[in-house]
């Protein structure tokens, strides 16, 4: 933790970055983003179990984006949300420096998308074992159960969009629900505006999602919405072999096709 | 509130038959916005379309639905219409209630009600159609004709004789496709050759026309009036501008056996060949598969041989660039392989041959100087069994469509043996006589009547060798199905005429429809026949469906008509149904975030990258831009967007949600 | 009580199966009244909210239609629905939704019986299915909203 | 593996040898036969001409039983009866009006999951994929493959092989390490509908072929079809007379020379029943008999 | 009317509800949702969650649902005709068991929706509507009523208070009307015993004075203080959807085409659209500005214009947060005198 302090206070006294947005203690059972700036402000970094949120969302933040160049203190999932946010030529090599933090507890700077996908090729990046559990137990149900459980659960939804704000993918200007020539979307949280939001939301991710999870743990009202983009993730895997943000240059898995792409279902 | 005119249309009965037009009308007419619902007997009629332009002046309306045909049919008729009546022609369309609506469903309630909904939807769509204008494109005044047979060779002509320059594209190493093969044409018995080689060397002295042969189209882009065409020019491993032409170097190739595709494999060739005395160009070109110095790397005497050392081993394929404003596909067609024939024992025994073998023989310039004699031996053969449809017309076997010239080349076949075998009997099998055409049921009549063919109505089964005659096995329906058996000396089968090979793989590099059958889809089967699907491409001849010499030609000068029409206008205007990406006030500029994921999906690299700088100069935000001119509007970008920023005019976000709408809740 | 008639919305791209479905009516073929057709350029254009909006507006049964792979009027276009549909039916799949009220085909402008073959096919699957009542009920839930809350 | 089995009258009756080879090589390719339960006639040859409704309600009660029986894939190794279900299984899957008519007819129900084999289907399917390495004894001989008129005919519902040029017996006879020859009559008439009444004309018709089949060096002629081993078989000596001349040359049904491959012996393929009796002489094999190249017809589904 | 006290057994609770069911009444209560606790509809006591703080959401949707239908109306060729929403199909309804912070959460709501002119359908709802809150024994770190003029055991909005005092019983205080009528009709209450309220209370610390936040949030609408609080915020709108005070509403049309209905929406100002001209411009174009007016418009506005604070410290906003933005934290730093 002091490693990554005194990190903090090198990259700003040194002027490479402008802003270190870390994580400093919380007041519930998550750390909080903190963007420091000031060099005693590095003291309140901490790093630990308790720092999960995926602080790639702030790098597409406007206030945030202002401040200058960033370092941002990462985990695995920050890292592909970065290159994801590459590929979509959201920040340009050089803007954002990650701060890596290994499993022991190292430090790894990783200023180019190089350092970063020679990394995340060497890390595990599937779904973990529960994540898949969980998805598989929802594909064996009927369809009809699949359809009781999604209900009650969107039923639950106000539309907050916590769960879009919390996603660092998520950062059009104008939300296709937002649209309203036409209203693609019912505004209100309906069982059917629900229903659309989240599937809508789910498809617009598919081929994108590194499954951080974030959506889910921003909603107030626990709903497990990266169940959806976790499913996609796999098919997408299984189909077309493809895996979000693990390279800066790559193609989302919707912006291109095979001619060859096995399907059974088109008559 | 808009005022909305619907005009539905009886076609005569094609519609009124099973739809309640009257009924349609009215109930359309108490819809919002609608100020106008009638019904006619003929919208596309002359008063009919006045009836139009009227109510359009008259209620000033400010959309039109013609509930009629398929607007694959009549869009253009009515939007021409509304235009005149002054009403921007994009802000009409067509509700389609006859293909899709009165002939596919009886007389019922039903058809009506689907009748009514079709119209009610496209009346919600018209509101929310923008009057548009039509974009303007330059043209390049160049055409590319693809392929030199007669049809090819006629429609180069043409264009170029109008005054416009012309690329031909010729995949053989000269052009004159099949109809240089044959010996004499029908009705009239008058040299193939005699006619076509004149046209073939006017094509290549002509000051207008290019010619590149041995060449094949690599790819195409960009589109009607604008095309880039990537020509691949096979290595012909010549240096054509030294090449006299002399042929020293065919005398003295060593390897001089081989089938010589132009006899049909009835004669043969060297490997560094001209496939034919009156070929044009008139220079050869080394065979690489069957060339001892590409094969085994030694040999070389065309080059010690050629006066002018024209011979160029190491000489590569080459690509070129070509921009043209129109093309014209003129690829011809293909026998198909009677192998798939085997009870007609075709390539199991040598007497066995298809139609152009025998023109072949029958031919002067042919492997036995037009006099007829037999593969196998060399024998003259004094029984002839011609049999028609091999292939044609054979849902089970075959192909299900009739060939259509195998009638008229099978009695010529007929009769060009009996004139050059007179003690000979030619048989002729066959399922119906199809000789429409001028002159042509009089020249079968000759066939039969002076030339004593002996026509046989009926099938046949099999054909098999024994001692050393070919039995032809089949049955005469005429004499009430007995059964017949020829001791043949020679069979000729009149195979089915079939699409080129390579013909798909064309189509799909040139963005054009063919039927299931791999021919060349016309736009229309009737009104545009030598048009495709793609704007500035355009057909003729045989590569479209079987025809013969004349019907190629006629077709091919349609569609030079076509191609210069094209280049009457120094710009052609286009249909404005194109994407655009959405723009607004600042800060936004625009929803685009400039994700780029549709640059990716456009498949005429019409998206480009467009930079919101602000006064400074200063990149603000960089947005998706389309190109007005690339963009075809087929709305993948459309679907793909996120943040709904792009839109399709014409089929509009707000249009097609309100389509579904509409078309749900009566 | 009558026999159920399903609703069903064909989404199909103008250059093939809307000609395909024109041959159909020139050659007088007869099929299922219950289908009607929204014509698109492409099936690339197809939105996939456009499905869940069919659905949501009361249709019982979805029909997506283009050229065969290869033959795309725009060369790639209906390579990327594909694509889509794919990804597509796997998450509706998952969230409940019944696919097998959604048929994807590939129609050529030459197959004018197959379309009519498509659609009765299809009618036929979805009156075995029946009406989508529980779509429907979501879907018009919003507009009872006397009293929704805590529920 | 279990498969229905129909064996129609001459299976039962006048040509236990088929009947005997076929469950025997079945057996030897693990697949179980199962008769179909209280069958009847198929209604071959008269019925069709007579009585249409009667020509479909006959195979239209086998296939039912079948069904009711669980038994989805049924072999059907006489042409005839081959001929009759299929036809029945074509039409009545094309009107579900007469579908329903027929059923109220026979009284049970038929919803059209029957499956029908005929017998170079079963050997193509479940013998073909593992005969090579079954194969003890090269079927060594010259054959004429007749394949007769019902196997093939009418190939727009059949679907199965060529009309005029058939390959796929051939094809079993390549696989076994026989040498199928090429020859004119493999689907010409034998003359079975007129097989009682009319011996001589069957003389004629079967003649003509064992002429040609003869003159061609054939060793054995190779049958799948009842009506054709009868005439070619038992009516030797009305061919004989037509022909005058002696021939010797045994008549085999397919399944018997896949029998012979595979090690069975002359009494397990039923030789023991031929009128003409079997005498193959052995041949040294020369690898270019064995391994014939096979002529493939080109599928006809995709029309 | 003065505020009455009697006794309630724990074991006539049931009573209780009982006879208000008994009455038709629509009876909401926090109940266990999976792994949350939030206010549903309940037909027995037993469906009640047992040992609760606060519920997720507020129970202001009790008389200002996420979704209000106000008319409905049809389109036709002679124009559009309306139908007014009935309001005698508004239930009769009970919150039971809400905490005295949301029971005064309706003061703020009331005070705005009824703001010079009454909000008919939002009266409506309240006025069938009957609280009986159960003051606070316990609070959390997020809970800081007593700094915005609440308490545990505050009476101020509950038709009845119940504060649970040792040996199963209830102090009751029938505070309104309603609340006579519904004890009456029950009569699960008893006499009145002496129990000292104030000890029964969780201790809720005074954390700031907020008078001063108004004083200092009035005087420094410029202040850096905004940006530097509202960094973290990534500008969803879940404090103003849990919030029992947050009123901004959104009018919104769901039709077919054809006919539909025109609804009353939840809408948050820290959406970054909610401000937006259909010019385009947008007024509180950042996070910052949006932070800003949600303090301002609770600790200024609302005090200036509607004498009233948007605020009773139940902290649900700081709970529900995706990215811990601690709105006590935050309002103690603008009660310091610099800033």
């Amino acid at each position: 933790m002091n490693e990554l302090i005194a990190k903090a206070k090198y990259l700003l006294s040194s002027k490479t970055v402008d802003v270190v947005i870390g994580y400093g203690k919380g007041s519930g059972k998550y750390a909080r983003a903190e963007f420091i700036r000031k060099l005693d402000d590095a003291d309140k970094m901490i790093y630990n179990e308790t720092c999960i949120q995926n602080l790639a969302t702030y790098v597409q933040k406007h206030e945030v984006k202002h401040l200058g160049k960033i370092a941002i203190v990462a985990n695995n999932y920050t890292l592909r949300s970065l290159l994801v946010l590459a590929s979509e030529f959201q920040f340009t090599e050089g803007q954002v420096l990650a701060l890596y933090i290994t499993p022991e507890n190292k430090i790894v700077e990783m200023p180019d998308f190089k350092s970063i996908e020679d990394h995340l090729a060497t890390v595990d990046t599937g779904l973990k074992p529960d994540e898949k559990e969980i998805v598989d137990r929802i594909e064996k149900m009927t369809v009809a159960e699949r359809w009781d459980f999604w209900q009650k659960e969107f039923a639950k939804c106000f539309k907050c969009f916590a769960c879009r704000s919390s996603c660092p993918l998520c950062y059009c200007t104008k939300c296709m629900t937002e649209s309203n020539q036409p209203q693609w979307i019912p505004v209100a949280a309906s069982d059917l505006g629900n229903m659309e939001w989240h599937i809508m939301r789910a498809m617009h991710l598919a081929g994108r999602c590194v499954n951080c999870g974030d959506c889910a743990r921003a909603c107030p009202m626990d709903i497990p919405l990266n169940l959806l983009t976790y499913n996609l993730i796999e098919g997408i895997e299984k189909d077309f072999g493809a895996k979000a943000g693990m390279k800066a240059t790559d193609i989302s898995t919707l912006s291109t096709f095979k001619p060859d792409d096995k399907e059974n279902f088109i008559k | 509130m808009s005022k909305i005119g619907v005009f539905v249309c009886h076609c005569g009965e094609n519609i009124s038959a099973t739809v309640d037009c009257e009924k349609v009308a009215e109930t359309i007419s108490k819809l919002p916005g609608v100020a106008l619902s009638m019904d006619y007997k003929y919208m596309c009629s002359d008063p009919g379309q006045t009836i139009i332009k009227e109510a359009i002046k008259e209620h000033n309306l400010d959309g039109v639905v013609v509930a009629a045909c398929s607007p694959r049919m009549h869009e253009p008729t009515f939007r021409k219409a509304c235009a005149e009546g002054g009403l921007n022609q994009y802000l009409c369309e067509m509700a389609n209630i006859r293909e899709h609506c009165s002939w596919v469903h009886p007389r019922e309630n039903s058809t009506t009600e689907k009748a009514i909904d079709i119209v009610r939807t496209m009346v919600e769509k018209v509101k929310r159609n923008a009057p548009l204008e039509s974009i303007k494109v330059p043209v390049t005044k160049k055409a590319m004709v693809i392929g030199g047979g007669v049809a090819g060779i006629q429609a180069a002509l043409d264009i170029a004789n109008a005054g416009h320059k012309v690329v031909m594209i010729e995949r053989d190493p000269s052009i004159g496709g099949h109809m240089s093969q044959l010996s004499e044409t029908f009705p009239t018995l008058d040299c193939s050759q005699c006619i076509l080689t004149p046209r073939m060397v006017e094509v290549a002295q002509h000051p207008n026309i290019t010619l590149i042969s041995y060449a094949e189209v690599e790819s195409l882009e960009g589109f009607i009036g604008n095309f880039k065409v990537k020509v691949r020019k096979k290595s012909k491993s010549l240096d054509e501008k030294l090449c006299t032409g002399c042929g020293l170097c065919t005398t003295k190739c060593p390897n001089k056996k081989i089938p010589n595709e132009f006899e049909r494999g009835l004669g043969f060739r060297p490997a560094i060949y001209v496939p034919f005395p009156q070929a044009v160009p008139n220079k050869p070109v080394i065979d690489k598969k069957n060339c001892t110095y590409y094969t085994k790397g030694k040999c070389r005497i065309c080059e010690k041989v050629c006066p002018t050392g024209a011979i160029r081993f190491d000489q590569p394929d080459e690509i070129v660039d070509i921009e043209v404003g129109a093309i014209v596909l003129c690829t011809g067609f293909d026998v198909k392989k009677p192998d798939f024939f085997p009870e007609y024992g075709y390539g199991k025994y040598k007497d066995v041959i298809d139609g152009l073998q025998f023109e072949r023989l029958a031919s002067a310039s042919g492997p036995t100087q037009g006099v007829i004699r037999r593969p196998s031996d060399g024998e003259i053969p004094k029984k002839v069994v011609f049999i028609a449809c091999a292939g044609s017309r054979d849902p089970a076997k075959g192909i299900e469509y009739c060939s259509k010239i195998c009638c008229m080349y099978t009695a010529k076949h007929a009769m060009l043996y009996k004139h050059k075998v007179h003690e000979g009997t030619p048989y002729v099998f066959y399922m119906d006589i199809r000789a429409g055409g001028k002159m042509y049921e009089e020249f079968v009549r000759r066939a039969i009547v002076e030339d004593e063919t002996q026509y046989i109505r009926g099938r046949v089964s099999t054909v098999y060798e024994k001692n050393g005659k070919l039995i032809v096995k089949g049955v005469d329906t005429l004499m009430n199905g007995r059964l017949v058996e020829i001791e043949a000396d020679l069979v000729v089968l009149a195979t089915a005429g079939v699409a080129n090979d390579g013909a798909e793989d064309l189509a799909q590099k040139l963005h054009v429809s063919y039927d299931s059958y791999k021919f060349f889809a016309e736009a229309h089967p009737k009104l545009k026949p030598v048009e495709t699907n793609t704007a500035g491409i355009f057909l003729a001849g045989a590569c479209q469906a079987p025809k013969d010499i004349p019907e190629s030609v006629a077709a091919a000068s349609g569609a030079a008509v076509k191609v210069c029409g094209l280049f009457a206008n120094n710009e052609l205007t286009r249909e404005p149904l194109i994407a655009i990406v959405n723009r607004e006030a600042p800060p936004l500029y625009s929803n685009c975030v400039g994700c780029f994921m549709c640059q990716t999906v456009c498949p005429y690299q019409a998206i480009e990258r467009e930079e919101v700088k602000d006064r400074s100069g200063k990149v603000i935000k960089t947005l998706a831009y389309i190109n007005p001119g690339l963009c075809q509007g087929c709305g993948t970008c459309v679907a793909l967007c996120r943040s709904k920023s792009i839109d399709l005019l014409g089929y509009t976000n707000d249009q097609v949600y309100t389509e579904v709408m509409a078309l749900l809740n009566d | 009580m009558a026999e159920f008639e399903p609703k069903i919305v064909a989404f199909v791209c103008n250059w093939c199966t809307y000609a395909g479905a024109d041959l159909t009516g020139t050659s007088r073929i007869k099929y299922a009244a219950n289908v009607k057709i929204i014509r698109f350029p492409c099936t690339g254009r197809i939105d996939f909210m456009l499905l869940l909006k069919a659905f949501a507006n009361g249709a019982d049964g979805i029909i997506v239609s283009g050229c065969h792979p290869n033959d795309c009027h725009y060369t790639y276009g209906n390579f990327h629905a594909r694509r889509r549909w794919m990804i597509f039916r796997k998450l509706i799949d998952f969230a409940g939704i019944d696919i097998n009220r959604i048929s994807f085909n590939w129609v050529s402008a030459a197959e004018g019986a197959r379309w009519a073959e498509v659609v009765n096919t299809t009618v036929e699957t979805v009156r075995k299915l029946g009406p989508y009542e529980n779509y429907k009920q979501v879907a018009l839930s919003i507009y009872d909203q006397e009293d929704k809350t805590h529920e | 593996m279990k498969l229905g089995f129909y064996p129609g009258c001459s299976l039962k009756g006048g040509s236990p040898e088929y009947r005997i080879s076929t469950f025997n090589v079945a057996e030897k390719f693990g697949v179980e036969l199962v008769e179909i339960p209280d069958w009847n006639c198929c209604g071959a040859t008269a019925a069709h001409n007579m009585d249409k409704e009667l020509s479909l309600s006959l195979p239209g009660r086998i296939l039912a039983l079948a069904e009711a029986a669980g038994l989805n894939e049924i072999v059907v190794p006489c042409a005839a009866c081959y001929s009759r279900l299929t036809v029945t299984n074509h039409e009545l899957a094309e009107d579900t009006q007469l579908r329903e008519n027929i059923s109220t007819i026979i009284g049970m129900k038929y919803e059209g999951n029957v499956k029908i084999l005929n017998i170079i289907q079963f050997l193509d399917k479940y013998v073909l994929p593992h005969v090579e390495e079954k194969v003890v004894k090269k079927f060594n001989h010259d054959v004429a493959c007749y394949y007769g008129c019902l196997l093939v005919r009418p190939h727009n519902i059949l679907k199965f092989d060529r009309e005029e040029n058939p390959q796929t017996m051939d094809n079993v006879i390549t696989k076994i390490g026989g040498n199928p020859i090429d020859w004119a009559f493999k689907t010409e008439c034998c003359g079975a509908g007129l097989s009682v009444s009319r011996t001589d004309l069957v003389g004629k018709l079967s003649g003509k072929l064992m002429i040609d089949a003869l003159d061609r060096g054939a060793e054995a002629i190779i049958v799948a079809c009842p009506m054709c081993h009868s005439n070619l078989d038992m009516r030797r000596s009305a061919i004989n007379k037509y022909m005058n001349r002696e021939s010797e040359i045994p008549v085999i049904y397919i399944t018997q020379a896949v029998g012979l491959a595979i090690g069975l012996s002359e009494k397990e393929v039923g030789f023991q029943y031929h009128m003409v009796k079997v005498k193959l002489k052995e041949k040294p094999i020369t690898e270019n008999l064995v391994v014939k190249k096979v002529v493939q017809t080109e599928p006809t589904e995709e029309k | 009317m003065e505020t009455e006290k009697r006794t309630l057994k724990k074991s006539s609770l049931e009573k209780l509800f009982n006879s208000l069911k008994g009455e038709g009444k629509k009876i909401i209560a926090p109940v266990k949702k999976g792994s949350i606790i939030d206010f549903c509809e309940v037909s027995t006591i037993q469906e009640m969650a047992e040992d609760y703080l606060l519920t997720v959401q507020s129970a202001k949707s009790a008389a200002f649902p996420k979704i209000e239908k106000l008319f409905d109306y049809v389109i036709s060729q002679e124009g559009v005709s309306t139908k007014d929403r009935n309001l005698d199909s508004i239930p009769e309804m009970v919150l039971f068991g809400v905490r005295p912070c949301d029971a005064f959460g309706f003061d703020s709501l009331s005070a705005i929706f009824n703001w010079e002119t009454k909000d008919t359908i939002y009266s409506k709802r309240l006025e069938k509507l009957s609280i009986i809150s159960f003051s606070c024994n316990k609070a959390d770190a997020y809970c800081f009523c007593t700094s915005v003029n609440g308490s545990p055991g505050s009476i101020a909005g509950s038709d009845i208070l119940l504060t649970y005092a040792e040996n199963d019983e209830f102090l009751a205080e029938i505070i309104t009307e309603k609340g006579k009528i519904i004890a009456e009709k029950s009569d699960a209450f008893e006499a009145s015993k002496d129990i000292d309220k104030s000890k029964l209370l969780a201790d809720v610390p005074v954390l700031f004075d907020v008078k001063k936040v108004v004083k200092n949030a009035t005087a420094s609408f410029d202040s850096e203080i905004w940006v530097e609080q509202s960094l973290r915020c990534i500008g969803c709108g879940s404090c103003a959807f849990v919030c029992p005070t947050c009123a901004c509403f959104d009018i919104q049309d769901e039709s077919n085409g054809k006919q539909g209905s025109r609804l009353r929406l939840w809408d948050s100002c820290g959406f970054s659209l909610f401000t937006i001209h259909t010019s385009g411009h947008n007024p509180r174009e950042v996070q910052s500005a949006r932070w800003r007016q949600r303090i301002m418009h609770k600790f200024s506005y609302m005090p200036d214009r509607l004498d009233v604070i948007g605020c009773v410290g139940c902290g649900r906003c700081s709970r529900a947060c995706p990215v811990d933005m601690n709105i006590k934290e935050h309002l103690i730093q603008i009660a310091k005198d610099k800033i």
